[in-house]
């Protein structure tokens, strides 16, 4: 499997999500914002960070980057997208995901590891958990309250497109949405970060799973 | 054309209004100026001296203690004197760390106070060419009993996260206490970590004749003009409504700045000869002080510094305090391959001057030469010997000593479990990222934070402490207990402490008193050091912390770094098992 | 030249906790009479256009593409033609 | 009841990070006419307040001591008087 992991200007975490993905043997790369072909990835990873210093909102300026064009081609073929925290934010300012991430219902950065309930676990991102496992999984950001119309929110519970929940919710995400993914399935965004959770020497492991289910998926597919 | 320069006072208007004592150059100094010069100095020229001998650049105050300072042993690469000091820890690495106030700022302006001095912190690590894999804080705040200090505590913490979690290096760890003696003179200290392959090492020198100055980064306004002589003068409350031109930090075009930086040190170490961060005194302190440190001379033409705002005067263009900016030394005629480097991250690279044999600091603007000086002379500001005392309190110390009320024990406790010095601080370093770059071990809440260095087994331990009532007490014994408290704190998570950077805080050194406090805590400080082989490698001078009369305890912030050689051998507070044996280790 | 005035606000059925927090502290302040508190945005854009309504045409077109985003977020500007700017 | 709406800009010489960034945003995006974008906050304040002069006193009284950062920003305001809230 190759995978990108897309650096925006700003980005901040880009070389957490390669070195994660590297951990678990994927040939994985950066690969710069103002490029715009993304052909020969089987996975594009959108990393954490203040993608254009977040200013005006984030994730806006990121959207309009060369590359997004490749990553909706990508997403329309079917390909893994993976949005965490910043990228999360990124592909629902994209319109690859529904909802947008507002300031905390306590406006305020807040760095901590939180539980998580795993609301899906059929799902290329969660398979390797068990349902109704609760893990925990470093948050760290200001902007990730997860905001979407009833409507929407209704389709979102209705077709199980909500792959993770806040056991207590720390930023006022409407259903208590930690992650979610689009309808086919292939698109996914979370604000709680499991790239920095997947080595033992950091005390938390409880990431690796998220890295496995997307592997297995894709190692059966090919 | 010449208009901009005519509306400056003439050099016979700058003697006779004597303007430059605003700037904070005493008489004696503009003597010996016109005497050197054997002219009188004209406008920008007085601006570049009291900029350059202002206390916060020259450091001509407390450079005859800071001497003292040990700070050699066979891990030391890089002492004081450049941007950051540097420690061996083995495996062609090292580890480059220093310390830095930001206490007026903060006071004035506590969120960009606070951003700013991370940034600024930040650049000297990577214009030593390290990575920062690191920040921690240490802080002072009156009381938490009325809203201003709750409002600028709220915009230091703020700050500090806003600029160091958009930035993406983690802030690991700190300190926070609160007395009143901080009420008006907050204290705003941040230590930055970061680690270099010894192979890359820069410094900030101006070496080879004709070589190339290159400004590098955002462009120049009138931000914090004058800031170096303003964090040299006592504050009074008076003057806090006299608000120069605030300096805003944009922690995004740092990350820029950073990363090109460290890609030009990586790709080009060949041609780049030095590096500089523009601090305190902007283009001025940070271009002379590389031609100095070279022994040479240097021309600049004012007149191709990116601006951002129009009709800058020479003076406002040396002096100014625009974040985010850098010079580099690059050899001549190898300039573009760097220029094209920072331009493909958006970023402004031009080439505004060169390095001279004539030990001259000459700036060119609009076709005139407003400054010609001895560069040797521009940096050396005339040094300051000055009285010391035995401070009153401690002369005059009755030895009656304090009992303590043991009769209610429960409550006493409770009320000094409550008291906001002793209580957690989660509620506020829960705001910075603690864990971006995904190397952070032990995270706030123990007693040091711990960062693994990737892709070895080996892992840097941090901290920052001090307990200023000690030195209030007895500035030399305080001193080494802060040191020796640091060193505790290191030593619990299985490190070994190797060096020290230090943040001396204190009130006015024209205060014989405050002198002599200053002057014991850096031969504590020195004693314990010693003792733990942990040579002082860099630090930062705040003086002047007093408001109406009224100084800051001696508060000398000690940031030390332990190395620990396998990670896996690291230990936390925490108690581990029901049934483990508690030791008291000890007196 | 023009010059657009943007204000950006929540839609009325989005919570505003920025809102929320000042009046708290303004009632705090003891500024007792505030019934109601919204933080938007502000932009002033300077634009050249040929004329009036090429330049409405172009506010609209940027602000609904970048500067709001249309799930949250309603906008109003006023556009007034200003003097190009000269160096002095 | 008087509805308040406060525009607050950065001061002239004050760095405009986010203002510098849209723009070079929106030229990347084509919008080639864009001259200059400065981003600011708008407030909208709903108070009561005796009359005019009162509320206009409070609104410069709370601008000045928490919605700006007089180091930094500058204000002006609108004020209106508008209906007391009915509760529908
Ligand atoms: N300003 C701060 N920033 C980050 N971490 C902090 C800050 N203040 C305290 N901490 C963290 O809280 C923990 C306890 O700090 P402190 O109360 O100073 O403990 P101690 O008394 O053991 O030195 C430490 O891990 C420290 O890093």
């Amino acid at each position: 499997m190759r995978a990108a992991v897309i650096s925006f200007p700003g980005s901040n975490c880009d070389f957490d999500m390669l070195y994660a993905l590297q951990d678990f043997g994927v040939d994985a790369e950066i690969i710069s914002a103002k490029q715009n072909s993304l052909t020969g990835f089987d996975a594009i990873f959108l990393p954490g960070g203040f993608s254009y210093g977040d200013y005006l909102r984030t994730g806006a300026i990121a959207r309009f980057s060369p590359i997004m064009s490749a990553v909706t081609q990508a997403a329309n073929a079917g390909k893994l997208i993976v949005g965490v925290c910043n990228g999360f934010q990124i592909l629902t300012e994209a319109g690859l995901l529904p909802g947008q991430l507002l300031p905390n219902a306590t406006p305020g950065f807040i760095c901590d590891e939180v539980a998580l309930h795993v609301a899906n676990g059929e799902t290329a991102f969660s398979s390797a958990y068990d349902v109704d496992e609760t893990i925990l999984i470093p948050i760290a950001h200001a902007e990730g309250n997860y905001f979407a119309d009833e409507t929407t929110l209704n389709k979102l519970e209705k077709n199980s497109q909500i792959v993770f929940r806040y056991v207590n919710n720390p930023n006022g995400s409407a259903h208590d949405i930690a992650g979610i993914m689009n309808e086919q399935g292939n698109v996914f965004g979370m604000m709680p970060h499991p790239e920095r959770a997947v080595d033992a020497v950091l005390g938390n492991i409880d990431g690796q799973n998220f890295f496995k289910s997307i592997l297995s998926g894709i190692l059966t597919k090919v | 054309m010449t208009t901009v320069i005519n509306s400056e006072l003439s050099p016979e208007q700058v003697r006779d209004s004597k303007i430059y004592t605003q700037w904070g150059l005493t008489e004696t100094e503009y003597n010996l100026i016109v005497a050197e010069l054997k002219r009188l100095p004209n406008f920008t020229e007085a601006g570049i001296f009291s900029g350059m001998w202002s206390e916060h650049v020259s450091y001509k105050k407390s450079k005859p203690i800071l001497r003292k300072f040990w700070s050699t042993n066979e891990r030391v690469l890089q002492g004081p004197g450049e941007g950051a000091g540097i420690l061996d820890i083995g495996d062609g690495q090292a580890v480059v760390f220093k310390a830095e106030s930001h206490n007026h700022p903060s006071f004035v302006e506590p969120y960009e106070g606070a951003a700013t001095g991370v940034g600024g912190i930040l650049r000297d690590i990577f214009s030593m060419g390290a990575q920062p894999i690191a920040v921690l804080d240490s802080l002072r705040f009156g009381e938490l009993d009325n809203t201003h200090t709750k409002h600028i505590v709220d915009g230091v913490i703020a700050g500090i996260a806003g600029y160091g979690n958009a930035i993406g290096i983690p802030t690991v760890g700190g300190e926070i206490s609160f007395d009143d003696v901080y009420a008006g003179n907050p204290l705003v200290n941040v230590m930055a970590v970061g680690l270099i392959d010894q192979t890359a090492m820069q410094v900030g020198q101006a070496k080879g004749i004709g070589n190339s100055i290159i400004y590098v980064g955002a462009k120049t306004g009138r931000d914090g003009i004058n800031g170096a002589s303003f964090a040299s003068a006592e504050f009074s409350t008076e003057q806090a409504s006299d608000r120069s031109a605030v300096q805003v930090g944009d922690p995004f075009l740092e990350k820029l700045v950073m990363d090109a930086t460290l890609k030009a040190v990586k790709d080009h170490s060949d041609i780049i000869v030095g590096i500089q961060d523009m601090g305190a005194a902007g283009l001025l302190s940070s271009s002379s002080e590389m031609a100095a440190k070279a022994g040479m001379g240097i021309t600049l033409n004012l007149d191709l510094v990116p601006q951002r705002e129009s009709h800058m005067t020479p003076y406002e263009l040396m002096l100014s305090e625009s974040q985010e900016r850098m010079v580099l030394v690059v050899k001549h005629g190898e300039e573009q391959p760097i220029i094209d480097l920072f331009q493909e991250a958006d970023l402004d690279a031009v080439i505004i001057g060169e390095v001279t044999d004539n030990g001259r600091y000459i700036l060119e603007f609009e076709g005139n030469t407003v400054a010609d000086v001895p560069i040797n002379f521009l940096t050396h500001a005339p040094k300051q010997d000055l009285p010391m005392i035995v401070p009153k309190r401690l002369s005059e110390f009755s030895d009656t000593q304090y009992q303590p009320d043991m009769s209610q024990v429960k409550e006493t406790i409770k009320a000094l479990m409550a008291q906001s010095t002793i209580a957690s601080k989660a509620s506020l370093f829960k705001h910075f990222d603690a864990m971006v770059r995904a190397d952070t071990v032990i995270k706030p809440g123990g007693d040091a934070s711990l960062v693994r260095v990737r892709g070895t087994k080996k892992a840097l331990a941090m901290t920052t402490d001090v307990n200023a009532r000690y030195l209030y007490l007895n500035p030399r014994i305080g001193a080494k207990m802060a040191v020796a408290e640091a060193a505790r704190n290191i030593v619990a998570t299985g490190a070994t402490p190797i060096g020290i950077t230090d943040g001396l805080n204190f009130g006015s050194p024209d205060n014989p008193e405050v002198y002599y406090e200053l002057d014991q805590s850096v031969a504590g400080i020195n004693e314990m050091a010693k003792q733990l082989n942990t040579p002082i490698i860099s630090g930062n001078v705040s003086l002047y912390n007093e408001t109406d009369g009224q100084a800051i305890y001696p508060t000398p912030m000690i940031g030390m770094v332990g190395l620990l050689d396998d990670v896996s051998q690291a230990t936390t507070m925490a108690f581990k098992h029901a049934g483990d044996t508690i030791y008291l280790i000890g007196e | 030249m023009y010059l657009a005035k943007i204000y950006v606000t929540y839609k009325p059925s989005i919570l505003d906790p920025q809102g929320e927090v000042i009046k708290a502290a303004l009632k705090r302040m003891d500024y007792v009479g505030i019934e109601q508190v919204a933080q938007g945005k502000y932009f002033e854009v300077k634009l050249n256009a040929k004329d009036v309504d090429a330049a409405t045409a172009e506010v609209e077109s940027f602000t609904d593409a970048l500067l709001i985003n249309q799930n949250t977020e309603t906008y109003r500007f006023d556009l007034s033609l200003v003097p190009d700017e000269v160096d002095v």
